[in-house]
Parts: structure tokens; C-alpha cells; sequence
């Protein structure tokens, strides 16, 4: 039953979901065949020889067998084509894979510890969500503020590394709408494997409405937009609503609360604490949680300083 | 009788031999004897591997669930990067060259000592030296990186990574130590007789490991040199954030880092030659082959490290280079495994522990292998780069080549070490638990892989969670089985029955021409050699004048316990 | 291996006229001192893979900026390197001659030439001590610490961090060198080593050699950038 | 005693060799300053080969390899041709950087250093 389960392609391989992945199964595939029949007459002659010539008895005393050049010849140049034909095989793909059509529709992506952000032509930013229409290849400019992450959707069979102060580049072309799973894959730091995104992929036309609605109202209320932001820069994968304890504190009673500090000395949380706390993480570090978040939120405007910090006061 | 001169005047008067020539705890810790210090080193090794091994299994209970089980993720990061370091630079690179190499080598090739005794002994004061320092930083303040240090994370953290990074620095001197002994003990020691030829393969094994720890280990010296460097003075060779090249540390780190997966995989194929040859009474299949292979696969493995960097931003001509000699480097090793397997025909196969753990190996490691063709595609290695197919490939590797091939050396070296025997039935049960605990506990994990569940992940989505908890309950098996071989190992210490000079009728040196337990100067006189390691045919001393072999006195029959040698 | 425990010939021989220097676990002389030399050139090829990293560096950094090494290579002073190149070239050569002198049993200028040696390898840290102190006093500090501002370009830098980590490590090289070199001195005064056996001369000489050959490529790759 | 391990090197040798490796260092120095015209991009040619030459020259004669046996030769060797490895396989990333659109060659900002307004001239 187990065996069974094991043989569907199905149990070893995701969904496929872009123009790429049936290429690279097809590959797996191939590979995965030959191995297995290989391994089986591996293991198959070892079994059989280890039944078949098992001592009998004790002052047994086995004829040296005579090397038998062609034998030898042979299982060098069977592996050897079996292995060009997998490298080649490999190699067209993988230039497919990241030769980017010319017509691919730009996306800037930025990591940080821990999030993703997205940036459309447009302006408009999301984060933790790529939106993205289907059957359009795609192209993502990525970067990253701090360390190195990976960008990774399975389902698309692509991955590529995002370095800090340097431009990686990966593209796809999704084939059916639907929303799939991007991790990244360069370990990161704490919160590595929090590090999620979505990719939605939208028929083509509702991709061009979602992304005429998708801006900011400039007169959204401070807390409103608070709440937005908790969300959209993964302060929730740091910092509960409900009092319990994740990375950092949460923000439950925070505000007014007493802070106690690494160095043992306290302060009251108001807003001239919080505002430190969201610009310069590092300066004042509350005992017994570590010194790990980003120092990346200095680029929030004040507006958005000011949104967080009455978001954070109606934690109570 | 050539051999039973040496056992008869040893049965005469209270035995002489190199555990109890001299005692106390000095005589330990100033000893200049290889055996002794393969011992000191067995020790040693064994702690880091227990230290290592509780840290598996709390990496895989905390993955029993999704989302917290045991530990923060933060705990979680500095515990299996802890595992990677200790198991690697305390466990893997030393176990079977500073542990069965120290122990066997000089007597298999029919020399007195290694050439240069008190580097020997040098080497292990080092290691531990290098641990230490390693401990420092671990002890104040942790290490969250990974065991492969990627920069910019590893100059950023605030964990201490530099204590570590000059451990690891030390730990490298030790290893070249060890394998500048081998190579310089192998071309000026060999006894009258020993050709290259002659030579068994697990010195063929070690030698060519030799070759790349001299070869690797400095360029990881001055690569973890310049990471301190960079933490401390801000060198900017590295940090992108002072203009440096991340991508470069890489490069600079698997120049190492990929040869010494060589260090931990050639001296594993030495052992398993070793295990086939004595159990099937025969010849190994294209000796030549495997011999000059090993070496072969020393060198190649120098030109292949850019494939784990197919997806770093390394371009597309280093990668495509990269992994074309990839594919070279499989072929001889595949032809190693079918000469193993072609060994076994038509021998006269005795399933003993240690011919257990070969076999095991023999199941394991090419599925570690057609996984690492896999990895060196290009194509495929971009989905599966960094996931949990990595991770089960490179356990298949290293498990088989470090720890069954570690295991089944020991248990086949153990009587000639200590002198003693162990329980044959418990042993044979422990190699099962441990094949089948290993692959429960890894072979999901390719599946995992495949799936796209990324590696050094605390947390994962509820989808992979019935595979993760099957991959803990292997551990557990895994776990249990190991600790069933420390029990019976050590009751064989103390109360274990004294095994023959040579129990498994082997043919080479260490088995033929010392007593139960070696000499404190191996020889009694330098043996001249006449014939290869496993020319059993030859082998009058063993199978002559209607001898039966030795392990004649051991195996009445299957299972009952053996005699002592004295019977004869 | 039938009838193989049959006596070396020789080997009884051996255990009589037991040199003190011969190690019980060599069967002779000749095999100790090729035993010694080998494991001595095989060190040599890890110390060359040692400084290969930092080479390797140079070379990534030199081919992305070279008019960044070209400049800041103006910030070194060639004569001063040129002259370290010759003290060290005098050095080797000294220490070829005592090996030489140790050959023949000459103690008397086995003696001198070592602490020549010694002398020329001090010498040789007085003028880095010099150099150093000048690149200190200008602020010229390896990677982010770089502050001189006679030169500001991006990149500058990198260029002192390969320069003070190679030159770094070579001296730290020399000085232990000298150490060695001071040591087999002494012992040589004491008349530990003839023309049978002069293993530790021998070897500490080739590594004194090493230390030159690095310096022969670092002046030039350093220094005499144009 | 083998006369291969235990060659004696004569001091004229030694002689020789040290004057020509000073005579090398001196031209290195001089055409490493000199404008050379046409021929600069020789500089790097020339500097490398004359250092090579240098390094040969004490390997041989003051290291004594020319007489010694051929196993040390070729230690030392591997060690060479490791470094060659290392560094041809390092610049075949370095030097195709981006060859296919997957990482750019060039940082986006480069190295973050204050800029202080440069005055003219050298230490």
C-alpha cells in the first residue's frame, strides 16, 4: 500500500502550477526511474549473492574470480551516457528556466528578516502577498535589506537566492489561477521558517482591476491603517495580540505598561517609548526577549510611525 | 606456523600487549602509541557524536507538530545548527581517519608506528583544544548560523560566531596533522613486501583522504580566518554591506566544504572493502580500480563545489562546468559499488555484524548517490536546492559513509582493539534497528523535499506534518538502536569473551601477525609480506595443512558462544 | 603471507649501533630524514593552499577594480618593499649556506649563518614595523575602518584588507620562523646535529625558503602596481 | 647513505643564484615604475613571470628540489596546482557574473563609506 502510494508522482511532486514545472517533472521523472530500476538490481544482486553463497562451511575456500575486462568496460560507459544524457537534459532546462521572455511583466521584490515585500510597476506595494495573472511570464527583480533569503515557489519548481545590495533576478509564467505557498530557502535568521508569502495568480483581467484598487487611501484613520500595517509588515509574526509570547513581547496592555530593561533599568511605555522601540530596536532591549528585530523599520514614514503606535494603544 | 610462534610465547607467561605494557591515567595521556591514541581519539569522538545525537533527536521531536512543540524557534536554530557543527568538524572528518586510521593503518601496512608519533599525539591534544574554543562561544553566547556560516547572517548575528569560526580554525590543524602522518607513514613505512599494490584498500581509502585534508583544510583555515576578521575589523571582503561579496564566502567555503565530504565518504569505502574482502573470503573485485579511484575521486572532488550554488547567483558557465564534473565524479563511484557487489559472487559470505553493517551501507549509500545526481542536475537541483531532499541526501551520504561504515569498522576492529568479543545476537539486532530506524527517519524526508519543504524550517505548514512524524519515530529507532550498541560494547569490555588473534580469518596484517591484542611495537619483528591483503588462496598461515581459519573456534555453531582461542 | 615473519635483514643490526637520534619505530636513518622531508613538503603545499584564499581574493578584487589597486598601491612605498625583498632574498641564502655548513659538519659557520638569518628576518620586521606605523598614523586601516582622505575612492578598502591580512600573515609567519630559526641555532651551538644528522636544519630551511617565496609574489602584487 | 636525499648544494651555486635573484628583484622594481609606453599591459605579465622566475630559482637550488627525491617535488606540486584549481574555477563565476540575467554583476550601492572631500597629492 505504502509502495503504492510511493510510485503515483503525485505523492512526490507538488502541484504544478507554471510553464516550466512539467518540464522539470518530466526530468524527476526520468531520473527517478532509472534510479529505481537501477537500484533494484543493486540491491537485488547483493540480496541474491548473499543467499546464494553464504558459507556453508567453515573451511570453505572460493576460487578467486578472473576480472573480466568487459565487465569492467561496461559499467563505466553505461553510467557515463546514462549521466551525460541527465546533464544535458539538465542544463536545457535550467537556461529555461532563467532566460526571462522579453516581454515579462516586471516585478521588484525586496526580502527582509522576516517578510516580503512586493512592488508593482505602478507604485503599489504589498507584502507577503504576489499578485500575479496567469499565463503572462513574470519577471521578479529581487533584492534584499538585510541577509541573504531565497525566493521559492514549489509549485512553479523555481527558486532563486536574494542578495543583500545586489539584484537576482527569476521568472515564470503561472498557468493556473489559484494561490500558492513562496518560503524562503536561505536560512534567515529567528523567524526563517515564518518567512511565507503568497502568490495569487488571477485570471488576466481581474489582475488588471485588483491592481487599479489595490493603493492606499490617503485619509485612511491612524488606526485602520495600523492595523494594516501589523499585517502588511509581519509585525504579527514577532508580536500577538492575545498576550501570548512569540519572538518579541506582545502588544496586549503594552501601552503604559512598565518596561524592564537588559540592563536592568525601566521605563513607561508611551508613545516616546514605542516610537524608539520601532526606530531603533536596539536601543533599549526588554529583559529576557532577544535583541533580533530588524533595524529595517527606520524606514517607515511618520504617518505610518504614528498609525502603528495608536494601533498599539488600543491593545489594551 | 608463522602466526602461532607469536600467539605461543604470549600463552606462556601473563601477556604483554599495548593496553596494559604500562598503566595509569599519565601513561594514557603522554602515549606516543597509535593504537593508544586512536583509542584516546575513539573516546573523544564517541562523546561529540552522543552530544551531537541528543540534539537530533530534540531537533526531531520539536518537528513532531507544526508551530512550537518543545522549543522557541530561536532554541531551535542554535540546536541544529549545533548539531551540523559538532557532528561534522567533532564527529564525521575525525571518526574514521583519527579513530580506526590511528588504530589500524600503521599495523595493516606493517609499520611500527605512524612517522611522526608526537604529531599524532599533537593532533589529538588539538582537537581538543579546538573544541574547547568552539565551546566558548557556544556556551556564551550560542551559534544560530548554520554550520555553513553564510555571510552577511554570520557577520551580523550577535551569536559567537567567532569563537566558533576559531575553533573550527584549530580543529583544521588537527586534521591536517592526521593526514600529513598517513601520507608520509604510508610512502616511508611500509614493511619489506608491501607494495602499492599490496596495500590493503582501507589504507588506499585513507590515503587518498589524506590528500584532500591537506589539500582542503587550510583554504577552510583562512576562509574562517578572514569571516573572524571580518567581525572584528570589518575586512569587507565578504559583507555586502562594506562592498564585499557574499556570493565569493561561498565559493571560499565549499572549496573546503565539498572535499570534505570526500574526508567522511573515502575512508568509509576503505572500511566496507575491508568488511567484504574478510567476509567473502575473497578478492576484491577490480582491486586496481578501487584503489586508484579513491585517489581519483580525491582529486575530482576539488572541481565540483559550485553545485551547491547553482541558485546563489553563481553564473550560468561555472554552473554548467560545475556540474559536468559532477557527473564525472559519480561514475567511479558507482563502479566502486558494483565491484563491491561484484566481490560477493561466488564467495563464501559469513553474515557477521560487521558484513551487516557493509550490507546496510551497500543499500544506503547508492540511494545517497542517484540523489546526489539528482542535486547535480541543474535543472532539478533549482526546486530541490535547500530542501529537505538535501537534507536526506546528504544523511544518506554521511550516515552511510560515517556511521554504518563507522560502525561496522568498529565492530570488526573491536576484538583486535580490546581483545574482547561482543554479543554477536544483540549486534546483529542493533545493525537491524539502526538500518531500519535510519531509513524511516530519512527516507521521508525526500518526499518532504520534493514536496518543497525547505530545510532549517522550526515550523512548517500542517500538510507535511504526517511525514515529519513518521520521520521522528524513526529517530527514535534510530536512537534505541544505538543505544543497544553502546550497551553490549560495553559489557563486551568488561565482561566480553576473549576473542582470538584473528576471529574472522582475515588476511591482513593487523589480524595475521600481532597476538589477541597487539604488541606495544605491533611486531615482535617487521613482517615480510608475500602476497596480497586478500589473497586468501595464498593465505597458508590461515587455510594451510588443513587449518580451517581461526573463527573455526569462535562459531561451533551459529550463535553459541564462542571459545577462547586457547582451545587450539 | 607464509614464512613472512622471517627478520629484516639488518634490523638486528639496526638495534646495536643505535644512533641516540634515530626514533625506535624507523628502521633507519636515511628512512627518518626521508620521512621528515616529505611530511615537510607536504606542509609546505598546505601553507601555499593557506595563503592561496587571500591570493584568490586579490585576484576577484583586482580583476572587478583594478584602477581602485592601482591607485591605492601608490600608498605604498616600493622602495621600502623592494628593500624587505632583499633582506629576505640575503636570508634565504643564508640559511642555504647553513645547511650547506651542516652537511659539511662546519658548526663554527652553521652557527653564524643561522643567526644571520635570525638577524636579516629581524631586519626584515623592523621595516613592516615602520611601514605599518606610517599606514596607522594616516588612518589607513583595512576595510570599514578606512579613513584616510588623501584617497577616498570605493573599493580602497578592500585593497588594505588583502594588503594587511597577506602582509599580516606573513609576518606573523616570519616571526615564528625566527623563533625556529633562534631555536636550531642553540641547538646547533650545542652540537646537536653533524653531517649524519641535520633533519631539523634541513626542514626549518625549507620553510624560511617558503616564507621567502610568498614574500616574491607579494611585493610585486602588492607594491609595483601600475 | 642515498646521495639523491643528501646532495650538497656547492656554495658557488648558492652564490650565483642569490646575485640573480637580487639582479630580478631590481629589474621588477625598475620596469614595475617604469611607464612602459605601448607595452603597460605587459606589467602584470612581467611582473608575475619575474616572480615565478624567482620562486623557481629558490625552489630548486636553495630549497635543494633538483636534487631531492621526486615524491617532494610533487607534493609541493599538487599544492601549486590546487591553487591554480581554486582560483580558475573562482574567476569562472567572478568573470561571467550574470551571464544570464540571474544576479547582476554590479551591487547597487557598493561599499558605504563616508565620502570626505579629497585633497590632491600622496602621503
Amino acid at each position: 500500500m505504502y509502495a503504492m502510494i510511493l510510485l503515483q508522482s503525485t505523492a512526490w511532486l507538488p502541484e504544478a502550477a507554471s510553464s516550466v514545472a512539467p518540464e522539470v517533472d518530466s526530468l524527476f521523472l526520468f531520473w527517478a526511474l532509472v534510479s529505481t530500476l537501477l537500484f533494484i538490481g543493486v540491491v537485488g544482486a547483493m540480496t541474491f549473492f548473499v543467499v546464494r553463497y553464504r558459507r556453508r562451511r567453515l573451511d570453505e575456500m572460493p576460487e578467486p574470480v578472473k576480472e573480466k575486462k568487459a565487465i569492467e568496460l561496461a559499467w563505466i560507459v553505461v553510467p557515463t551516457i546514462l549521466v551525460l544524457i541527465v546533464f544535458t537534459w539538465g542544463f536545457r532546462v535550467f537556461i529555461k528556466m532563467y532566460t526571462a521572455p522579453p516581454d515579462a511583466y516586471e516585478i521588484l521584490v525586496h526580502g527582509y528578516q522576516w517578510y516580503w515585500e512586493f512592488e508593482y510597476p505602478n507604485g503599489v506595494k504589498t507584502t507577503n502577498e504576489l499578485h500575479v495573472p496567469a499565463g503572462q511570464p513574470v519577471k521578479l527583480r529581487m533584492t534584499s535589506v538585510d541577509v541573504i533569503h531565497s525566493f521559492y515557489v514549489p509549485a512553479f519548481r523555481v527558486k532563486q537566492d536574494v542578495l543583500p545590495d545586489r539584484y537576482s533576478s527569476l521568472w515564470f509564467e503561472a498557468t493556473k489561477p489559484g494561490e500558492y505557498t513562496v518560503f524562503c530557502a536561505e536560512y534567515c535568521g529567528t523567524q526563517h521558517s515564518g518567512m511565507l508569502a503568497k502568490v495569487i495568480v488571477h485570471p488576466r483581467e481581474e489582475f488588471e482591476q485588483w491592481l487599479e484598487n489595490a493603493g492606499v487611501p490617503e485619509d485612511m484613520p491612524l488606526a485602520e491603517l495600523g492595523a494594516k500595517l501589523y499585517r502588511d509588515k509581519a509585525c504579527f509574526s514577532c508580536h500577538s495580540l492575545d498576550g501570548s509570547r512569540l519572538v518579541g513581547p506582545t502588544f496586549k496592555g503594552l501601552f503604559g505598561s512598565t518596561r524592564t530593561f537588559e540592563d536592568g533599568s525601566t521605563a513607561v511605555a508611551d508613545e516616546n517609548y514605542l516610537r524608539e522601540a520601532i526606530l531603533q530596536p536596539g536601543a533599549r532591549v526588554v529583559q529576557g526577549y532577544p535583541n533580533v528585530m530588524p533595524a529595517s523599520y527606520a524606514s517607515l514614514s511618520e504617518r505610518e510611525v504614528a498609525a502603528l503606535i495608536e494601533f498599539i494603544k488600543q491593545q489594551q | 606456523m608463522a602466526t602461532q610462534t607469536v600467539a605461543a610465547t604470549k600463552m606462556a607467561q601473563p601477556e604483554i600487549n599495548y593496553l596494559n605494557h604500562e598503566r595509569g591515567l599519565k601513561s594514557w595521556l603522554l602515549t606516543l602509541d597509535h593504537k593508544r591514541i586512536g583509542l584516546l581519539y575513539l573516546v573523544s569522538v564517541v562523546f561529540f557524536f552522543i552530544v551531537g545525537g541528543i540534539l537530533a533527536l530534540l531537533i526531531r521531536w520539536e518537528l513532531l507538530q507544526p508551530g512550537q512543540t518543545i522549543m522557541s524557534a530561536e532554541t531551535y536554530n542554535h540546536i541544529f545548527t549545533l548539531h551540523g557543527a559538532i557532528m561534522i568538524f567533532l564527529f564525521l572528518i575525525p571518526a574514521v581517519p583519527a579513530v580506526l586510521g590511528n588504530f589500524a593503518l600503521p599495523i595493516m601496512i606493517g609499520a611500527k608506528d605512524v612517522a611522526f608519533p608526537r604529531l599524532n599525539l599533537a593532533s589529538w591534544y588539538i582537537f581538543w583544544l579546538g573544541a574547547l574554543t568552539m565551546l566558548v562561544g557556544i556556551v556564551t553566547s550560542g551559534l544560530d548560523t548554520g554550520w555553513t556560516f553564510y555571510t552577511p547572517y554570520s557577520t551580523m548575528t550577535s551569536s559567537g560566531v567567532t569563537w566558533v569560526v576559531l575553533g573550527a580554525f584549530i580543529l583544521g590543524f588537527s586534521s591536517i596533522l592526521t593526514g600529513l602522518n598517513f601520507i608520509v607513514t604510508v610512502h616511508k613505512m611500509r614493511a619489506p613486501g608491501m607494495t602499492w599494490s599490496r596495500l590493503p584498500l582501507f589504507v588506499w581509502g585513507l590515503y587518498a583522504t589524506s590528500i584532500v585534508q591537506i589539500l582542503a583544510t587550510p583554504v577552510l583555515g583562512i576562509t574562517l580566518l578572514l569571516l573572524a576578521l571580518e567581525r572584528i575589523l570589518k575586512i569587507g571582503i565578504f559583507d555586502p554591506a562594506l562592498g564585499g561579496d557574499p556570493v565569493l564566502f561561498q565559493h571560499f567555503f565549499w572549496f573546503y566544504s565539498h572535499p570534505a565530504v570526500y574526508i567522511m565518504i573515502l575512508p568509509a569505502f576503505g572500511i566496507i572493502s575491508e568488511l567484504v574482502g574478510t567476509f567473502s573470503r575473497k578478492g576484491i573485485f577490480g582491486y586496481k580500480f578501487v584503489a586508484l579511484s579513491s585517489v581519483a575521486i580525491a582529486f575530482l572532488g576539488f572541481l565540483v563545489w559550485g553545485h551547491h550554488m547553482y541558485v546563489a547567483g553563481q553564473s550560468a558557465t561555472a554552473s554548467t562546468i560545475f556540474s559536468l564534473l559532477t557527473f564525472l565524479i559519480g561514475v567511479p563511484t558507482g563502479v566502486k559499488v558494483l565491484n563491491w557487489i561484484a566481490s560477493l559472487y561466488r564467495g563464501s559470505i559469513w553474515l557477521r555484524t560487521p558484513l551487516l553493517y557493509a550490507l546496510a551501507f551497500l543499500f544506503v549509500f547508492p540511494i545517497g548517490g542517484f540523489t546526489g545526481i539528482a542535486l547535480g542536475t541543474l535543472g532539478l537541483d533549482v526546486p530541490l536546492h535547500d530542501t529537505y531532499f538535501v537534507v536526506a541526501h546528504f544523511h544518506y551520504v554521511m550516515v552511510s559513509g560515517g556511521l554504518l561504515a563507522f560502525l561496522g569498522g568498529l565492530h570488526y576492529w573491536w576484538p583486535k582493539m580490546f581483545g574482547r568479543l561482543y554479543n554477536e545476537k544483540l549486534a546483529q539486532l542493533a545493525a537491524l534497528l539502526i538500518f531500519v530506524g535510519f531509513n524511516v527517519t530519512f527516507f521521508p524526508q525526500f518526499i518532504l523535499g520534493t514536496q518543497g519543504m525547505p530545510r532549517r524550517y522550526f515550523d512548517y505548514v500542517p500538510e507535511f506534518t504526517l511525514l515529519h512524524q513518521l520521520s521522528t519515530v524513526g529517530s527514535w529507532i534510530l536512537g534505541a538502536g544505538l543505544l543497544l550498541v553502546a550497551a553490549y560494547l560495553l559489557h563486551s569490555l568488561v565482561k566480553g569473551q576473549p576473542a582470538p588473534a584473528n576471529p574472522w580469518g582475515a588476511g591482513t596484517l593487523e589480524w595475521t601477525h600481532t597476538g589477541r591484542i597487539p604488541s606495544p611495537h605491533n611486531f615482535e619483528r617487521i613482517p615480510v609480506v608475500t602476497r596480497g591483503p586478500y589473497d586468501y588462496h595464498l593465505a597458508e598461515e590461515i587455510f594451510g595443512n588443513g587449518h580451517q581459519g581461526q573463527e573455526a573456534a569462535v562459531t561451533p555453531a551459529q550463535g553459541q558462544a564462542p571459545q577462547p582461542e586457547s582451545t587450539r | 603471507m607464509a614464512g613472512a615473519s622471517e627478520a629484516v635483514p639488518g634490523q638486528a643490526e639496526a638495534h646495536v649501533h643505535h644512533p641516540p637520534y634515530l626514533q625506535h619505530h624507523f628502521v633507519s636513518a636515511e628512512q627518518q630524514f626521508d620521512a621528515a622531508k616529505l611530511g615537510m613538503w607536504i606542509f609546505l603545499a598546505t601553507e601555499i593552499l593557506l595563503f592561496s584564499g587571500m591570493f584568490v581574493a586579490y585576484a576577484i578584487y583586482r580583476v572587478w577594480h583594478p584602477e581602485v589597486f592601482q591607485a591605492a598601491s601608490k600608498l605604498l612605498d616600493w622602495r621600502l618593499g623592494g628593500l624587505n625583498t632583499l633582506v629576505l632574498l640575503a636570508s634565504s641564502y643564508t640559511v642555504a649556506l647553513a645547511v650547506h655548513y651542516a652537511q659539511l659538519g662546519d658548526q663554527k659557520r652553521l652557527v653564524r649563518n643561522l643567526w644571520l638569518t635570525v638577524v636579516l628576518a629581524g631586519v626584515f620586521m623592523v621595516v613592516k614595523y615602520f611601514e605599518y606605523s606610517e599606514k596607522f598614523h594616516h588612518h589607513i586601516f583595512p576595510g570599514g575602518n578606512y579613513a584616510y582622505e588623501g584617497l577616498q575612492i570605493p573599493y580602497v578598502g578592500q585593497f588594505f584588507s588583502i594588503y594587511f591580512v597577506m602582509t599580516g600573515i606573513h609576518g606573523l609567519h616570519v616571526l615564528v620562523g625566527m623563533g625556529i630559526l633562534a631555536w636550531i641555532a642553540m641547538r646547533a651551538q650545542r652540537g646537536h646535529f653533524s653531517p649524519e644528522y641535520y633533519t631539523p636544519v634541513e626542514i626549518s630551511a625549507l620553510y624560511w625558503h617558503l616564507v621567502d617565496i610568498i614574500w616574491i609574489f607579494l611585493f610585486p602584487l602588492l607594491y609595483l602596481i601600475h | 647513505m642515498a646521495h639523491a636525499t643528501h646532495h650538497i648544494i656547492p656554495r658557488p651555486l648558492l652564490l650565483k643564484v642569490f646575485l640573480a635573484l637580487v639582479a630580478l628583484t631590481i629589474i621588477t622594481a625598475l620596469t614595475g615604475q617604469a611607464d612602459l609606453g605601448a607595452f603597460n599591459f605587459m606589467h602584470v605579465p612581467l611582473a608575475i613571470g619575474i616572480a615565478v622566475i624567482k620562486a623557481t630559482l629558490v625552489v630548486l637550488f636553495f630549497m635543494g628540489l633538483k636534487y631531492d627525491r621526486p615524491i617532494n617535488a610533487l607534493a609541493f606540486i599538487i599544492g601549486l596546482l590546487m591553487v591554480g584549481v581554486f582560483l580558475t574555477f573562482t574567476l569562472l563565476d567572478m568573470l561571467y557574473r550574470g551571464d544570464i540575467g540571474n544576479l547582476d554583476a554590479q551591487p547597487i550601492r557598493g561599499p558605504q563609506i563616508e565620502q570626505v572631500e579629497a585633497p590632491s597629492g600622496s602621503p
